[in-house]
């Protein structure tokens, strides 16, 4: 029997119990779906979410001020119907930069999760492919892991100097590790599986092993994770701009408002309060939406 | 006839669904006498296993489970009692072996702990005592060197040791009935064979009652004296267990026995299966639950509910078509 | 502009402040010399202290006090750091030097009894007190004061530019002298009140360095002996009981008049905890953890007042320049583009960005504290806030919208000056990018010739004007200007100090026409402390040796 | 058992190598130097050069890898360039702060978190069960600083509870100390407390569904006896996972929380250090930390074999 129609066999056999599959994953997507929107958690945290978007898609419109306007006069002055948030320690308006603020939040967090997600995913993915890079890779993944998170963003923003871009690939780096950890474990699982040993058998390409069965396969866990590294991202971009490590002095982000309201908890509560709930409540939704997505995608955990 | 343990009398109990409350078992009746094996039967999801947990009140009565009816312990109705009082019932006076040993076992305690655990609960004995008495109760259920096994996990055990180690906890309290949920399923024939001795063998050994839950027509006839059938929640036949093989009277009853792998015969013939299956418990057909499945089903089977009618003393149908016919003739 | 009810009182109130004993002699006149061009003048509030020393009750004063401090040294050798607070913890408390300055930035004697220059200032002779002792007991001799100032003028590049090749040397125990290559007329200045102070500590001391040659022990001769400092958390200090008071020239009363005069070390232990966080000292002096706090801002300030039972004190600590890149690399070096950049600048605004109403203006390089060099020479340059003028100067230059590189360090809101100063340079038409960067990052990237045009600084006050160091060819801004050079020579080489007040003038006129930077204004910084604390000395800093807190 | 801590301790060297490089090349990147820090802002530039050429900072970086990962492996971390001082007494003197900050916040998180978690698994889906579920999500929603930021004006400024800030040793006092830490270390336990209260509750509802636990009920073990030994221990060993990452978490998180309520910690050390470039301060620390995150997942990985013998070390 010569190897190609065994392969086309094979294939065919294949895609008819993949029709089968998809049905059924169709029907248990309904099903979770349905959940997901019954789950009045989620729907809040998709709700907020959608919210946040808006705002930092509409923010010219939204906000009353151009945030980089400074009026050093009237500096540090409580919210009025001019301010609604008050003006920061030059006087610019604070309403109008934290409204700003959530497109640099978003716009990190968004980048990070993405960035993160795609190279952590094709690093999990090789790894757990090949066992000579699966032993560099995952070396160098536990010592910047045992690093911790939130060292290494310090000492990576202190060599790269404060910018948008360079809280970007601090966290970034900072978050692959764990995203290459989930890819790589869940395509173990996958590569462990009948069909795939058996494409393996016919001498199907590697890289189309992996590209085209394995990958899609780890998708959801990487997604799920994906969604708490956009989260836990905008903390740690407040905090590193908190700390005066994170965005430039010009740009307005949550956490550089929060800088200016650290040395001016007393007399400009406002600088706190409004970039603080801001962040809390953006990340309660990310993380509120990232608890439905993980129920939708992966439902093992439940 | 000696001395009734239990009585179930028109016993319901219903869970509560984001559906509204759905009824798993519906007036269910029978007894257990001191000393004998009653065998309860039918299809997975008949509420076999609902019964006998709703026996020992397992399910959370506070969020998921209403009862109805009684159930008398000794002449107690033990539905009535407070529900803490309960924790002194199971274990002591009802105890229950599961299914999957494997599962059923607390994988991070030792099989020691587990059984003593038992004895203490309601025997006020010291460690030192309660582990002489795990030994003794591992001896029993055949467990050879118990004296090593009460220190170990069961994940170290055998499939069949640990359905033993379940019985030695069920039985540590000597409790007046013991209800096994389908205590073999899960294992070899041989090893089957085994257990269904020891439980016999128990049986006889300690003077208890015992329910025995299964899907096995085959245990049921080795073991029990008296048989129930149940269908979706409900007692479709009960009966002495040679009537329930020799003179089956509910159409279930008989594909059941039907569908049995027989050694003698013609191997070609397919073997019969009852067609469909179990409906779920939200679409319970308004007339007889059967009637669907059923081959001599008529109009009125569609529906009108039939009761549970003694054709005998000893023998109990639910069933228009046999009532009717004075006996379907069962070809 | 602002007009504030102006209590001006700075210079007046420092030599009051100290003088123990006396009422404040508001009635003494304006600074002597030069008149400030200030426009606008923070509401500084230096109190006086008018406790009399006899009446302080020694048995019923509080053991501890409690002082946050915003700052940790890397070290306390004030030899070779010129971190503020090295020299505001340890000067006059543990270390004292030969000559100190007074309540009116004068120099006056501390360790010696008296002091001669020659005519062609070139030779000093000091003349030592005998019977001071150091903290380790034994008595300090001219050996001492040469190993120390020798040592000093090793560490500090600008005295040894200065003194050239002399050095201290031993004339008997009691009396030593230097001979300076050339006139050093600012030698004594220097050694009262640079910001690395010329302390003394023995010889044995000064030899005994760590590897990287900075001293293990820290023994002076104060009223207080170092006792621990414990990295990261505090410095304690403790009252020395065997240290020899002196009385101010001429007098014999327990007074002081500035860093100088008789100290009682009153509390027994000075605690000084290393509190980073702004908010946290003000919450700290709140709850009474903190007796006294430094590094108080404008804004905090006002909070701490607000308190009841405590107080604020406030001055002036230095100026803020805004320093050009004057080499070949930057567009800066085109005179026209300093002087477009200096007509638009809003020194008010600049200022209080940055140090809120903790700010005065002023075109004089120097501070208040240093009354005797106060000019207001070039003041026409200052603050004119002029568009026209500056797009004029633009035109000249034949700008083209090239990019204006500002770089600024995020220490104590330097950052926002120079988003306000880009905002301001974007008025006129200029293309602006602002890049902040931390202190240490700052001060190295200073030094690269392509990437500034101008930067953002700050000079804490200094005793004598030519310890500006932008004036140096070497220093970061690069003023390479053959008048320039010649009129800071000029300034160098007087003997009197009126010949020197005349060239400083001259050097100040010059300095606002070429525009090594532009001197944006002076900014204050703020002292709170409780109702309950008495005898604290005010004056470039807050000292402690007569502080107390009565039970 | 011990063969195989010998060998996970050997393995801990790869990772620590490649910590000590990447640390070692991230600290010597950064732009900037120390020689401002141990000058003063007001240093002349003459004198800035002539330190920095002392200090031998103009060596080839490898060289100066080389040099200190030799001293490492012979256990000198070095000195501190700034200060002078040994790094391992720096390290010393401000690792037990942080280490009591982080214990007291595990401690404080423990104990909140263990019992809302099982209570939340027992009353799924009610009242309790949301409320539990809502204070998770604010845990991990809410920054650490700012918290602690809140937590100071109400508990410090406002009611005047605890101190504001500063650190009390153990030998100021038992009492002084708890105070010292009490905001802090809630601030930084919070979010630790909402990710074990959410593994609790998660891992405490897979068991409670579990047929050894209907089996248990079925033997008459009471209820709490059921939650708390035989649920509890169960669903301890990925609560164990949580707490060892929170145990990690805590000690790197610190860097925030020691900065806002002046804690002389190795957080507040690090960020300090950053500021002045001391290299070898920044080393020791990172090789400390992830020498104590290695460590901790060791612990984490023997302590599941004591709580669950299907789980064998080897």
């Amino acid at each position: 029997m010569d190897t190609k129609n065994n392969l086309d066999n094979f294939l065919e056999n294949r895609s008819e119990l993949s029709s089968i599959r998809k049905k059924l994953q169709k029907e248990q997507r309904q099903i979770r779906i349905n959940a997901f929107l019954k789950n009045k958690l989620s729907v809040i945290g998709l709700v907020i979410v959608v919210i946040m978007i808006l705002i930092a898609i509409l923010a010219p419109m939204i906000a009353t001020i151009n945030p980089a306007d400074m009026d050093v006069a009237n500096r540090l002055k409580p919210p009025s119907t001019k301010h609604w948030f008050g003006t920061d320690d030059i006087g610019r308006d604070v309403y109008s930069r934290v409204i700003y603020g959530t497109r640099v939040s978003l716009f990190v967090g968004f980048s990070v999760s993405l960035i993160s997600g795609v190279l952590g995913m094709i690093i999990g993915i090789y790894s757990s492919y090949n066992k000579i890079l699966d032993n560099i890779f995952m070396r160098i993944c536990d010592g910047l892991k045992s690093i911790t998170s939130t060292l290494l963003a310090i000492c990576l923003m202190a060599v790269l100097g404060a910018s948008i871009k360079n809280v970007i690939i601090s966290l970034a780096l900072v978050n692959i590790p764990n995203i290459a950890r989930v890819a790589r474990s869940s395509a173990f699982v996958v590569r462990e599986q009948t069909y795939i040993e058996a494409m393996h058998a016919i001498g199907a390409k590697p890289s189309r092993i992996l590209w085209i069965h394995i990958a899609p396969n780890t998708l959801s866990p990487v997604i799920v994770q994906m969604t708490f590294v956009f989260a836990s991202s905008i903390i740690t971009e407040a905090a590193l701009s908190f700390l005066g490590a994170g965005v430039p002095a010009g740009v307005p982000s949550w956490g550089s408002i929060l800088n200016i309201g650290r040395s001016h908890i007393y007399n400009a509560w406002w600088l706190i309060i409004y970039p603080g709930l801001f962040t809390a409540i953006s990340v309660l939704g990310l993380n509120l939406l990232g608890d439905g997505i993980r129920d939708l995608l992966d439902p093992l955990t439940n | 006839m000696s001395e009734k343990i239990i009585e179930l009398q028109n016993l319901s109990t219903s869970f509560r669904t984001e559906r509204g409350l759905l009824k798993a078992i519906d007036g269910v009746s029978f007894d257990v006498h001191k000393g004998e094996i009653l065998g309860v039967v039918g299809e997975s999801g008949c509420g076999k296993s609902v019964t006998s947990q709703t026996i020992l009140r397992l399910y959370d009565e506070k969020y998921t489970a209403v009862y109805e009816g009684k159930v008398l312990l000794e002449g107690e109705d033990i539905l009535q009692i407070p529900y803490k009082k309960m924790q002194d019932i199971r274990g002591r006076r009802i105890s229950m072996v599961f299914q999957d040993a494997l599962s059923s076992l607390n994988p991070v305690f030792t099989v020691g702990y587990q059984i003593r655990e038992a004895i203490r609960i309601h025997q006020k004995v010291s460690k030192k005592q309660a582990n002489k008495m795990a030994i003794e109760m591992l001896s029993l259920v055949g467990i050879p060197a118990p004296e090593r096994r009460v220190k170990q996990y069961p994940h170290e055990l055998s499939g069949g040791m640990r359905q033993r180690v379940m019985i030695a906890i069920s039985l540590a309290c000597k409790p007046r009935l013991l209800i096994a949920d389908e205590p073999t399923t899960a294992l070899d024939v041989t090893i089957q064979a085994q257990i269904m001795d020891l439980i016999v063998q128990l049986n006889q050994q300690l003077d208890m009652g015992v329910i025995l839950i299964t899907h096995d027509l085959g245990v049921v006839a080795e073991t029990c004296s008296r048989v129930v059938v149940m269908y979706l929640g409900q007692i479709v036949e009960e009966a002495n267990v040679e009537d329930i093989f020799d003179n089956p009277k509910h159409p279930y009853t008989l594909g059941l026995i039907q569908s049995i792998p027989r050694l003698e015969g013609d191997r070609n013939k397919e073997l019969y299966t009852i067609k469909g299956t179990v409906p779920l418990l939200s679409q319970i057909p308004t007339g007889c639950r059967f009637a669907k499945r059923c081959p001599y089903a008529k109009e009125r089977c569609n529906t009108q509910m039939p009761d549970l009618i003694p054709v005998s003393e000893t023998q109990k149908v639910r069933c228009f078509r046999y009532l009717e016919g004075g006996g379907i003739r069962y070809a | 502009m602002k007009k504030r009810t102006a209590k001006w009182l700075t210079t007046i109130l420092l030599s009051a402040t100290m003088i123990l004993g006396l009422t404040a002699c508001n009635s003494k006149s304006e600074p002597t010399t030069g008149e400030t061009t200030a426009e606008s003048k923070a509401e500084y509030n230096l109190p006086s202290n008018e406790t009399e020393a006899a009446a302080v009750d020694k048995a019923n004063v509080k053991e501890i006090m409690n002082i946050a401090v915003s700052q940790e040294g890397a070290n306390y050798d004030v030899h070779k750091t010129t971190t503020l607070v090295a020299r505001q913890l340890f000067s006059g408390t543990v270390w004292e030097k030969l000559v100190t300055l007074n309540g009116n930035a004068e120099v006056v004697p501390e360790l010696c009894s008296s002091w001669e220059m020659s005519e062609d200032a070139t030779t000093f002779t000091f003349n030592l007190r005998e019977g001071v002792l150091f903290h380790d007991g034994t008595e300090l001799k001219a050996d001492d004061v040469v190993a120390s100032m020798n040592r000093w003028i090793e560490a500090f590049s600008t005295a040894k530019d200065l003194v050239g090749n002399g050095r201290f040397e031993k004339v008997d125990d009691y009396t030593v002298k230097i001979v300076c290559d050339s006139a050093a007329l600012t030698l004594v200045d220097m050694m009262a009140g640079a910001a690395q102070p010329a302390i003394v500590t023995t010889k044995s001391i000064c030899e005994n360095e760590d590897e990287n040659g900075y001293l293990k022990e820290y023994i002076g001769t104060g009223p207080y002996k170092f006792v621990e400092w414990v990295q990261g958390q505090y410095i304690t200090f403790e009252k020395f009981d065997d240290y020899v008071p002196y009385y101010l020239e001429g007098t014999t009363e327990e007074i002081m008049d500035g860093w100088a005069g008789y100290k009682h070390a009153y509390t027994k232990q000075l605690k000084f905890w290393y509190v980073p966080e702004a908010a946290t000292r003000v919450a700290g002096l709140q709850t009474g953890q903190y007796d006294v706090i430094l590094s108080l801002d404008s804004e905090n300030s006002k909070i701490v007042e607000g308190s009841t039972g405590l107080e604020v004190a406030s001055e002036q600590a230095g100026t803020i320049a805004l320093v050009f890149n004057k080499s070949e690399e930057s567009i800066a070096q085109d005179i026209n583009i300093r002087h477009a950049v200096n007509a638009v600048a809003n020194s008010d605004d600049l200022m209080m960005s940055a140090f809120g109403d903790y700010y005065d203006l002023g075109s004089c390089y120097m501070d208040e504290s240093n009354a005797f060099w106060l000019t207001d020479a070039g003041s026409e340059y200052y603050n004119i806030k002029d568009e026209a003028k500056a797009k004029e100067y633009l035109e000249t230059a034949g700008y083209n919208g090239e990019t204006f590189k500002i770089l600024a360090p995020t220490l104590n809101h330097y950052d926002n000056i120079a988003l306000v100063l880009k905002a301001e340079l974007e008025a006129i038409g200029m293309t602006v990018e602002v890049e902040t960067v931390d202190w240490a990052t700052f001060t190295t990237l200073r030094e690269d010739k392509t990437v500034f045009d101008l930067y953002i600084t700050s000079f804490a006050s200094v005793p004598v004007p030519s310890l500006k160091a932008y004036y140096g060819p070497e220093y970061p801004g690069w003023t390479v200007d053959d008048t320039m050079a010649e009129k800071l020579a000029a300034f160098n080489q007087s003997t009197t100090k009126e010949q020197a007040y005349e060239a400083w003038v001259a050097l100040q006129q010059y300095s606002w026409e070429y525009l090594p930077c532009i001197n944006a204004g002076h900014y204050g910084t703020g002292y709170g402390y409780s109702e309950a604390v008495s005898g604290l000395s005010f004056g470039n800093g807050v000292y402690f040796w007569d502080a107390y807190i009565p039970q | 058992m011990k063969k195989y801590i010998i060998k996970r301790i050997l393995a801990v060297i790869p990772i620590l190598l490649v910590v000590s490089v990447v640390i070692f090349s991230l600290v010597h990147l950064t732009p900037g130097d120390p020689a401002v820090a141990i000058l003063g802002s007001d240093a002349t530039q003459e004198d800035i050069l002539a330190l920095r050429e002392a200090m031998g900072l103009n060596d080839p970086i490898p060289v100066q890898y080389v040099n200190w990962i030799v001293d490492v492996f012979h256990g000198d971390l070095g000195n501190s360039v700034v200060s002078n001082a040994p790094v391992a007494s720096v390290l010393k003197g401000h690792f037990l702060p942080t280490i009591n900050l982080a214990a007291f916040a595990m401690i404080i998180s423990l104990f909140v978190s263990l019992p809302l978690g099982m209570v939340a698994a027992r009353k799924r889906g009610k009242l309790t069960d949301q409320i539990v579920s809502v204070i998770a999500l604010c845990g991990i929603s809410v920054p650490s600083f700012l918290l602690g930021l809140g937590l100071m004006m109400l508990f410090s400024v406002k009611f005047r509870i605890f101190p504001v800030s500063g650190y009390a040793p153990w030998s100021a006092g038992a009492i002084e100390h708890i105070r010292s830490l009490t905001l802090p270390a809630i601030a930084l336990g919070f979010m630790y407390a909402a990710l074990m209260m959410r593994m609790t509750r998660a891992s405490m509802l897979e068991v409670l569904g579990s047929d050894y636990i209907k089996m248990a009920k079925a033997k008459g073990v009471k209820e709490g006896a059921l939650i708390g030994i035989h649920a509890f221990k169960n669903a301890l060993v990925s609560i164990l996972t949580v707490i060892g990452q929170s145990i990690i978490g805590a000690l790197s998180g610190a860097a925030v929380v020691e900065t806002v309520f002046g804690i002389p910690g190795l957080g507040s050390l690090i960020v300090s250090s950053i500021g002045r470039r001391d290299y070898e301060v920044i080393q020791g620390i990172v090789l400390l930390i992830a020498f104590i995150n290695v460590f901790i997942n060791l612990i984490t990985d023997i302590a599941y074999s004591f709580v669950d013998p299907r789980i064998r070390v080897q």
